[in-house]
């Protein structure tokens, strides 16, 4: 279950409010609904307006431990090479390491997959894919991200088109650092991740539906031409 | 689509009877190659915290952070890595100069990130921090034939030992600006040699400035802290060479050939151009009694503040033991006269020829003058305190100095023997070897235990001077012919335990003799103090060797202030220099009637 | 490749003729005779193969420098076409028509210099950068360390300078 | 086939997407098809392709630019990211086109090193991309093979440089590091389960009727267009132009070692297949020869003025090299400075990726695309840089 | 045997054969690993997978269609099952096998392909809408050969009875379809190919081209429905092979390696060959085996 209170004092909503007044930026005034005021009246109707929701865990500890067994055994990765990490994503899938043997399988559309693995630094259009990506992921989803540049920024630190630290924009679960990675290391994060789920303690789906409204302030930040609905379900 | 191609694939399914190329990986991860590039390893020990890695690092993900105690060519930093920035290049192993940091064959680390600020994760001080791999045996590690740091120098042309002992010229030629460029380029900015230089000066900058081949530029950096490069350059006891980085491994850059360098090549009349900084008068008199190195830096920076100085020096020339207690194939007159009267250009009034205590009252200079710098320095030597010692062919090392300074012929005879081990000894030693005597020296200790210049001792044994070791003098008899019989003892070095270097002595009826000419004791000097007598120096407290100030050469008189080898325990030129310059700043703020002087000059 | 060069020279102004290897000189050509050049390079002395476009910001003299690097299969040797433009108006003649993958070039340029080639196809058109404010970032003028700065999340960076951390503790006073 | 679409409406091409005749689809950037993270915009009318976008970009990190602002030293481990898949080519582009304007020769040991160094990543490569190739047609089997055989030439690579992917070997000056011991011998073991391998390979993808129904007659490149779009290496030789730098203009101690232009006529997937297939093998052939002609001894480096203050004289050069998929070069500008004033990289997907990949596509199956866009062998990184 | 009993006994062995493909499934994915040279996942994972997805806590939906393609296409799964009679001579295993049940459980097969095209368009997706037409288009081409062998089976025994095709067989392995009409059983079995949807006839997933074709927007317990719908669908094919071609089986452990086997045809293929484009695939489905049906059929008419 995740503490609401805890985020109260990294929820940096209330100043935004107060600091961005353009009609553009009027999303956070609603808390209820997403107003996808930018879109054209036609394609407003395609998209929800409801905001992500905090889905609680099933309260009957037992039975939630199973699912959670059953989710951590069967994490479909979604085959989303967003940086160089991609290329040790292919061992990974392939023969040498064989995610496979984990109940791991690469899956190409965002909709049935769980995990989604960022592979190493992220550039400003890439976030935009990404985000929407994510969106589009049926929670419980998980984040792994691995190279150090989605840790820090890695080797692009100051390149104007890379975002240094991911987890600004979306909640990460398990960071794995190397540039590049291993592929055994990149396995080890993902066992680590099928520990944490099983623990019960992966819960970014919800993280991100609780503070959503920074993460949604960060990404607008960023991708300058908001062009797309705010929340992709 | 013929039959062949329908059949042919099916071969794949030989491969279901092979054995699956998969690692298993389940229980224990597979390690990484001998040479693989993991995380970071630092042996604290070797590491001086240079920061060379940082200052190569393209991503700045290396940080210097304090750990532990600063320790002499030590910054007490070491390096922390972040590796939310680092790319593995392992280019900060291949520059590292102490050769501390490795890199293991680890490269697993898993962190949570959920609900965590990633700032401080993914960041550790190899070496402090405890990690995992800290004790791999195998990863990464500078691989041989390959080194990004230039670790010989680049070869100093010196006259040969033969040439040299001929005549009192120079013996170093001096680098050649190809030459100089180059050795400049060797250095890799760490910033230790600056702090470890008592004059701090910036020695990467004016180094830089070489490289850059911008002599205006590194004039001006070196008269910021030292207004004696052409001495420094020469003679220099250069402490900033014992702690250069490259000299972990490799040797040194020659930091004091480069000053050299400097002000060889700039021309001496062309200085006063560089100084851009206004000069205010500010109406005060201050006087500096003795013109060696501490004497010239104070008044250089008193007039740079705008103050009146008057020098005041009981020789006939200035410069003190600089010019009076260096030979002159070590420091030609040539070069130091430039920078004396580069200062007295600047408008110090200088007095030759005046004793203070006896041309002039020291009572007198305290009633005058706002303040009184004096830096007299060390001029009684010890004596050596055996039988015989007062016979006629006794003489000090200083003396025979002086009298070669001055022009006269010491009259040393064909053989005479040099008592110890320090650089006056040596520079007695082989002046006298310049003029053609036959010298041997007697020091107590090892070689290895001798203060003087590990060069000079190099280059004295070049130039045929024998050396004795572990002798002690035991007596001086007058022989035949004017001679003297030198009489001396065999030493064993005893440690007594006590944690200090072993001390000698004497085997039990060791007994040996020499007849030679001379005998010269240059076993160290000792103040005298003669010369402050008066009304108004009660308040100085006056110790056995050094007169007791604050760490600005304030005595307890707040008017009076002392530098030099009378000051400071290293006693060398560029403390003394350093001395200078810090006691002109205390003045300054102490005529402005202020406290404690608060930025550097 | 100097037979070449003195062909060349006679038809159009050129100057800076520099051989780098035996196999590739650059030379500086007028920017209005550019694509006769390449033309007539390409038509009569087999230099088939375009390498690549690039420009390169001579921010002090307030000019860009576009290089064309042609090859030539038969000769195995590579020219280097050097055209020098006002910084302020950046514009120059289109080759989309000589080499297909050209405009790919201008596209890039046009982005990342801001240098406008009219008449080529999609020359306008976003290509690698998406919601771009901002000066075109290949300019020299435009410092990508402190866009980044300001425009992303960085750590905080605690380096102490060895020298002065040195110094500070072996003189506090000073 | 494609004049069935009207195709140019004032000038532009226009599709009516209202009139449901023609779907816009989408492939990428995340497609488990497209080969790196770039994007293909398509229009379709049933199965067949009638316009075709290429969008690239996602991977641009300002390469170029962030170069502009690091010593030449600090470059070096920024190369080898332009290419993920094959970085040695960038390592080497971007050392000697360094060393050249430094005036400094390499020892000729390092020369040797890094022809076997650009050989395995060559074979590497291929292997990557076969694997790719085949399973672009929906062949796993073909696909997991070659990648796990790909990952023991990058265990050679991690005893040999210290990393598997960017190995950061070849340093401007000379190579970090001479051959491990016992490192000959397990190379000897990788070649000769790769060389197997290629001929399991043979036998089950070149000789298969599905894989052959579809590659050949795909995607052909008539020589006529090689020159027009500037196509290279594999893709050139496959429609019959013999030309390969290697040869053309021999760079490292290629001109020492034995080995002939493989090339192909058709021009079609298939050929291009072939001609890469072949080149694998000469690959192997070629890191023999290294390993047996190389000599035993002898200095791997040369001093480089003191890298954290280098300055390159003022200048400019291109170096090229034959990459995987063709002429690969670095186009350096020095100003005198510690910081090159610019260096371009010519890569050869650039011109295949975006100009050439755009026309090819259109007229074709949608199933084809991808296997299309591999048998190009484009690595969008290199494209945006 | 009362109709709730004979409910009761359908649902039971409807969920014995459902365990069984998916077993089946997991079993092949392993023996699919081993071609490649690697592990695989362990055998149970399809059964993860689905309680995974049924396990999802969020979903979203496109509408009343979408719900019904999963629905329709587990409709079609079961309604084909239903009309198999699963063991020979078993009460429990009989099912609802009727006079006729042959034509049924032909709709059926259809049934469920259809249903899924309904719903998979309602998601909008392209891939989808492509994923939809390549499947149709497929499909079509593939029961072409298949309806032909069946018809020209059902011509050689004389009925429409799925049980009295089996019984004709029994009696030793020669009067098994397989031998007595072995024309029919090799276009049956290659319209097989295309049915289990394994290369060279996996058009309709084709990751590297359409990813995922019809199911790209399903997710949660849909695809959990879906993913049953996979076993109940394979072991109703299976079994519907087994007794029409390979004798049927008279007890659970014959039924299983009969499956098995038959199965493994269709991987035996799957992991050799690449993937065919839609219309080499409609082109080679027309050509070969529809020929063999049609002269199954001749002979089977003669």
């Amino acid at each position: 279950m995740i503490d609401k209170d805890k985020y109260k004092d990294v929820n940096p909503v209330e100043e935004e409010v107060k600091t961005l007044e353009s009609p553009k930026n009027n999303w956070y005034v609603d808390e209820k609904t997403l107003a996808n005021a930018d879109l054209p009246e036609e394609e407003r109707e395609w998209f929800s307006d409801a905001r992500p929701q905090v889905v609680p865990p099933i309260r009957w500890t037992p039975m939630e431990k199973f699912l959670n067994w059953a989710r951590a055994k069967s994490l479909w990765i979604l085959a989303f090479g967003t940086g160089c990490g991609a290329i040790e994503l292919r061992p990974l899938l392939t023969a040498r390491y064989d995610i496979s043997r984990f109940g791991m399988a690469p899956r190409p559309t965002p909709r049935q997959a769980s995990v989604f693995m960022i592979g190493g630094y992220v550039s400003l259009k890439t976030l935009k894919r990404i985000v929407r990506s994510y969106e589009q992921m049926q929670g419980p989803k998980f984040v792994v991200a691995v190279c150090s540049c989605a840790i820090n920024g890695g080797m692009y630190w100051d390149s104007y088109n890379t975002i240094k630290r991911i987890d600004n924009y979306i909640p990460v679960d398990v960071y794995v650092t190397g540039c590049m990675p291993r592929p055994e290391a990149v396995l080890s994060g993902f066992q680590k991740l099928q520990q944490l789920i099983m623990d019960g303690k992966a819960e970014g789906q919800n993280l991100y539906a609780e503070k959503f409204d920074w993460y949604k302030a960060n990404q607008k930040k960023v991708i300058k031409d908001w062009n797309m609905p705010d929340y992709n379900w | 689509m013929n039959l062949k191609d329908v059949l042919s694939p099916l071969y794949v399914w030989k491969r279901a009877f092979e054995k699956p190329y998969t690692i298993r990986t389940e229980k224990e991860p597979r390690p990484g190659a001998d040479r693989y590039r993991g995380f970071h390893q630092n042996d604290t020990e070797k590491c001086i915290g240079c920061g060379s890695c940082a200052e190569i690092c393209q991503n700045e993900s290396i940080d210097m952070i304090p750990v532990s105690e600063t320790k002499d060519g030590d910054s007490g930093l070491r390096p922390r890595i972040d590796y939310g920035r680092c790319c593995w290049c392992a280019l900060c192993v291949d520059i590292c100069p102490s050769s501390s940091l490795t890199m293991s064959n680890a490269y697993t680390w898993i962190e949570e990130g959920l609900d965590k600020d990633t700032r401080e994760t993914f960041c550790f001080t190899p070496g402090v921090d405890e990690k995992p791999w800290d004790n791999d045996e195998k990863g990464y590690r500078r691989p041989d034939g390959y080194d990004l740091s230039l670790l010989e120098r680049v070869e100093m042309e010196e006259l040969s030992p033969a040439e040299r002992v001929t005549s009192f010229i120079e013996m170093v030629k001096g680098f050649s600006k190809e030459q100089a460029k180059r050795e400049a380029d060797r250095c890799i900015e760490c910033g230790i040699c600056t702090a470890t230089c008592p004059g701090h000066m910036d020695i990467p900058g004016y180094i830089r400035a070489i490289r850059e081949d911008d002599i205006e530029k590194g004039i001006e950096i070196l008269y910021k802290t030292n207004p004696l490069p052409g001495v420094c350059g020469r003679i220099c006891t250069r402490r900033c060479e014992d702690v250069c980085s490259l000299s972990l491994r490799g040797e040194a850059v020659s930091i004091r050939w480069l000053k050299r360098y400097l002000t060889d090549s700039a021309e001496a009349g062309k200085y006063r151009d560089l100084l851009h900084d206004e000069v205010v008068s500010s109406g005060k008199k201050v006087a500096i009694v003795g013109t060696g190195p501490g004497g010239l830096s104070a008044a250089y920076y008193l007039l740079r503040m705008g103050h009146e100085v008057e020098i005041f020096e009981q020789n006939e020339a200035a410069g003190g033991m600089l010019r009076y207690g260096i030979p002159e194939y070590r420091l030609p007159y040539g070069s130091l006269d430039n920078d004396i009267n580069f200062i007295i250009e600047l408008g110090a009034k200088l007095h030759l020829n005046t004793k203070v205590g006896k041309d002039i009252s020291f009572d007198k200079l305290y009633k005058e003058f706002d303040a009184i710098f004096t830096s007299v320095g060390l001029t009684d030597s010890y004596k050596i305190g055996i039988e015989g010692e007062e016979l006629p062919g006794v003489t000090t090392g200083l003396t025979v100095l002086k009298a070669v300074t001055m022009g006269q012929d010491p009259k040393l005879g064909d053989h005479i023997v040099v008592i110890g081990g320090g650089n006056v000894a040596m520079d007695a030693a082989r002046t006298a070897r310049h003029l053609g005597v036959d010298v041997t020296v007697v020091y107590r200790r090892r070689l290895e235990d001798m203060p003087a210049d590990s060069d000079e001792i190099k280059e004295a044994i070049e130039e045929n001077v024998e050396f004795i070791t572990q002798g002690i003098p035991l007596k001086i008899e007058e022989g035949a012919n004017g001679k003297l019989n030198f009489i001396w003892g065999k030493a064993e070095m005893v440690d007594n335990g006590s944690g200090k270097r072993p001390s000698p002595v004497l085997i039990e009826g060791s007994r040996e003799v020499m007849e030679v000419t001379k005998v010269i004791a240059a076993i160290g000097q000792g103040a005298n103090y003669g010369w402050l007598e008066g009304e108004t120096t009660k308040q100085v407290k006056l110790g056995k060797r050094n007169i007791e100030a604050d760490r600005w050469g304030k005595t307890d008189d707040p008017k009076i202030y002392v530098g030099g080898d009378m000051f400071n325990k290293t006693a060398d030129a560029i403390s003394a220099i350093a001395d200078g310059h810090r006691s002109a700043r205390a003045i300054d703020s102490y005529l402005a009637g202020e406290e404690y002087p608060k930025d550097r000059f | 490749m100097k037979t070449i060069y003195e062909d060349l020279n006679k038809r159009f102004t050129m100057s800076g003729y520099k051989q780098q290897r035996d196999d590739l000189a650059f030379v500086t050509v007028d920017k209005d005779q550019l694509v006769n050049a390449i033309t007539y390079l390409k038509d009569y002395h087999k230099f088939t193969h375009l390498a690549f476009v690039t420009a390169v910001d001579w921010l002090e003299e307030n000019e860009f420098q576009i290089t064309y690097l042609l090859h030539n299969y038969e000769l195995k040797v590579d020219l280097g076409l050097k055209v020098r433009l006002d910084r302020d108006n950046p514009t120059m003649d289109t080759i989309h028509h000589l080499w297909k993958q050209a405009r790919v070039y201008q596209r890039e340029l046009h982005e990342m210099f801001g240098i406008d080639f009219p008449g080529s196809p999609g020359v306008n058109d976003p290509m690698i950068l998406e919601s771009w404010e901002g000066p075109p970032p290949m300019r020299r003028d435009f410092d990508t360390k402190k866009y980044s700065e300001e425009t992303y999340d960085h750590r905080e960076r605690q380096h102490i300078e060895p020298e002065d951390h040195l110094r500070k503790q072996l003189y506090p006073e000073d | 086939m494609i004049d069935k679409y009207p195709k140019i409406v004032d000038g532009k091409s226009v599709y009516d997407l209202d009139s449901q005749k023609y779907l816009k689809m989408w492939q990428g950037p995340q497609h488990p098809g497209v080969t790196g993270n770039m994007s293909l915009e398509l229009i379709i009318s049933g199965d067949q392709v009638v316009a075709c976008n290429t969008h690239v970009g996602y991977l641009h990190r300002g390469f170029e630019k962030l170069m502009e602002r690091r010593r030449y030293i600090n470059c070096f481990p920024i190369v080898c990211r332009i290419c993920v898949p094959e970085p040695d080519t960038n390592e080497y582009l971007f050392a000697a086109a360094t060393e050249e304007l430094l005036g400094i020769t390499v020892p000729e040991k390092a020369q040797w090193l890094r022809t076997l160094d650009l050989e395995l990543s060559r074979l590497a490569s291929f292997l990557m991309w076969i694997g790719g190739q085949s399973g672009s047609f929906g062949s796993g089997t073909v696909a997991q093979w070659a990648i796990a055989n790909r990952d023991f030439v990058l265990d050679l690579f991690e005893e040999l440089s210290g990393a598997r992917i960017y190995h950061m070997y070849m340093i401007p000056g000379g190579v970090r590091g001479n051959l491990p011991e016992g490192w000959i011998e397990h190379t000897e073991k990788v070649l000769n389960n790769t060389e197997k391998l290629l001929d399991e390979i043979y036998i089950v993808l070149f000789n298969n009727a599905v894989f052959k129904s579809r590659a050949v007659g795909m995607g052909v490149i008539t020589p006529e267009m090689i020159d027009q779009y500037g196509i290279v290496g594999p893709n050139a030789r496959a429609s019959g132009a013999a030309r390969d730098i290697r040869k053309d203009n021999p760079y490292l101690v290629y001109d020492h070692l034995d080995f002939k232009i493989e090339t192909e006529t058709a021009g079609d997937t298939y050929a291009r297949t072939l001609v890469r297939w072949k080149e694998m093998h000469q690959s192997i052939s070629l890191i023999r020869q290294i390993l047996k002609l190389m000599p035993k001894l002898g200095p791997i480096y040369t001093k480089l003025p003191n890298v954290l203050h280098m300055k390159v004289p003022a200048g400019e050069t291109y170096v090229k090299a034959e990459s995987t998929r063709g002429e690969y070069g670095y186009y350096i500008v020095a100003d005198g400075t510690e910081f090159p004033r610019k260096i371009t990289v010519r890569g050869p997907s650039y011109s295949h990726g975006m100009a050439l990949l755009e026309d090819l596509v259109v007229g074709g199956n949608i199933a084809d695309t991808h296997g299309l866009m591999l048998s190009l062998h484009t690595y969008p990184p290199e494209i945006e840089r | 045997m009362g109709i709730t009993t004979k409910i009761l006994y359908a649902f039971l062995s409807l969920g014995v054969v459902m365990v069984w493909g998916l077993t089946l499934n997991g079993i092949v994915r392993k023996i699919f690993a081993r071609v490649q040279g690697r592990i695989g996942p362990p055998v149970y994972q399809p059964f993860i997978d689905i309680k995974k997805s049924n396990a999802k806590r969020t979903g979203i939906t496109h509408g009343i269609m979408f719900y019904l393609g999963p629905v329709f296409r587990i409709a079609g799964g079961v309604g084909t099952y239903m009309f198999i009679p699963v063991i020979f001579g078993s009460e429990i295993f009989s099912n609802f096998s009727i006079s006729g049940d042959l034509l049924l459980v032909m709709y059926f097969i259809f049934f469920g392909q259809l249903g899924m095209a309904l719903g998979a368009g309602e998601g909008g997706h392209p891939y989808s809408a492509v994923g939809v037409s390549r499947g149709l288009a497929q499909m079509t081409a593939f029961e072409v050969p298949f309806a032909l062998s069946v018809i020209s089976l059902a011509i050689q025994h004389g009925t429409l009875n799925i049980t009295e095709i089996v019984a004709a067989q029994q009696g030793g392995i020669l009067s098994w379809t397989l031998f007595t009409n072995p024309l029919a059983v090799t276009a049956a079995m290659i319209s097989m190919l295309g049915m289990n949807m394994y290369n060279p006839f996996s058009i309709v997933i084709a990751p590297q081209e359409i990813p995922m074709g019809p199911p790209t927007e399903y997710q949660g317990s849909f695809l959990g429905l879906l993913a049953t719908n996979r076993g109940i669908f394979a072991g109703a094919k299976l079994v519907l092979f087994m007794n029409l071609y390979f004798g049927g089986a008279t007890s659970l452990p014959i039924l299983m390696w009969k499956t098995f086997a038959i199965y493994m045809f269709s991987v035996f293929i799957g992991a050799a060959f690449p993937r065919f484009k839609t219309e080499d695939s409609i082109k080679f489905f027309l050509k070969i085996p529809t020929a063999i049906g049609l002269l199954a059929l001749l002979i089977a008419y003669l």
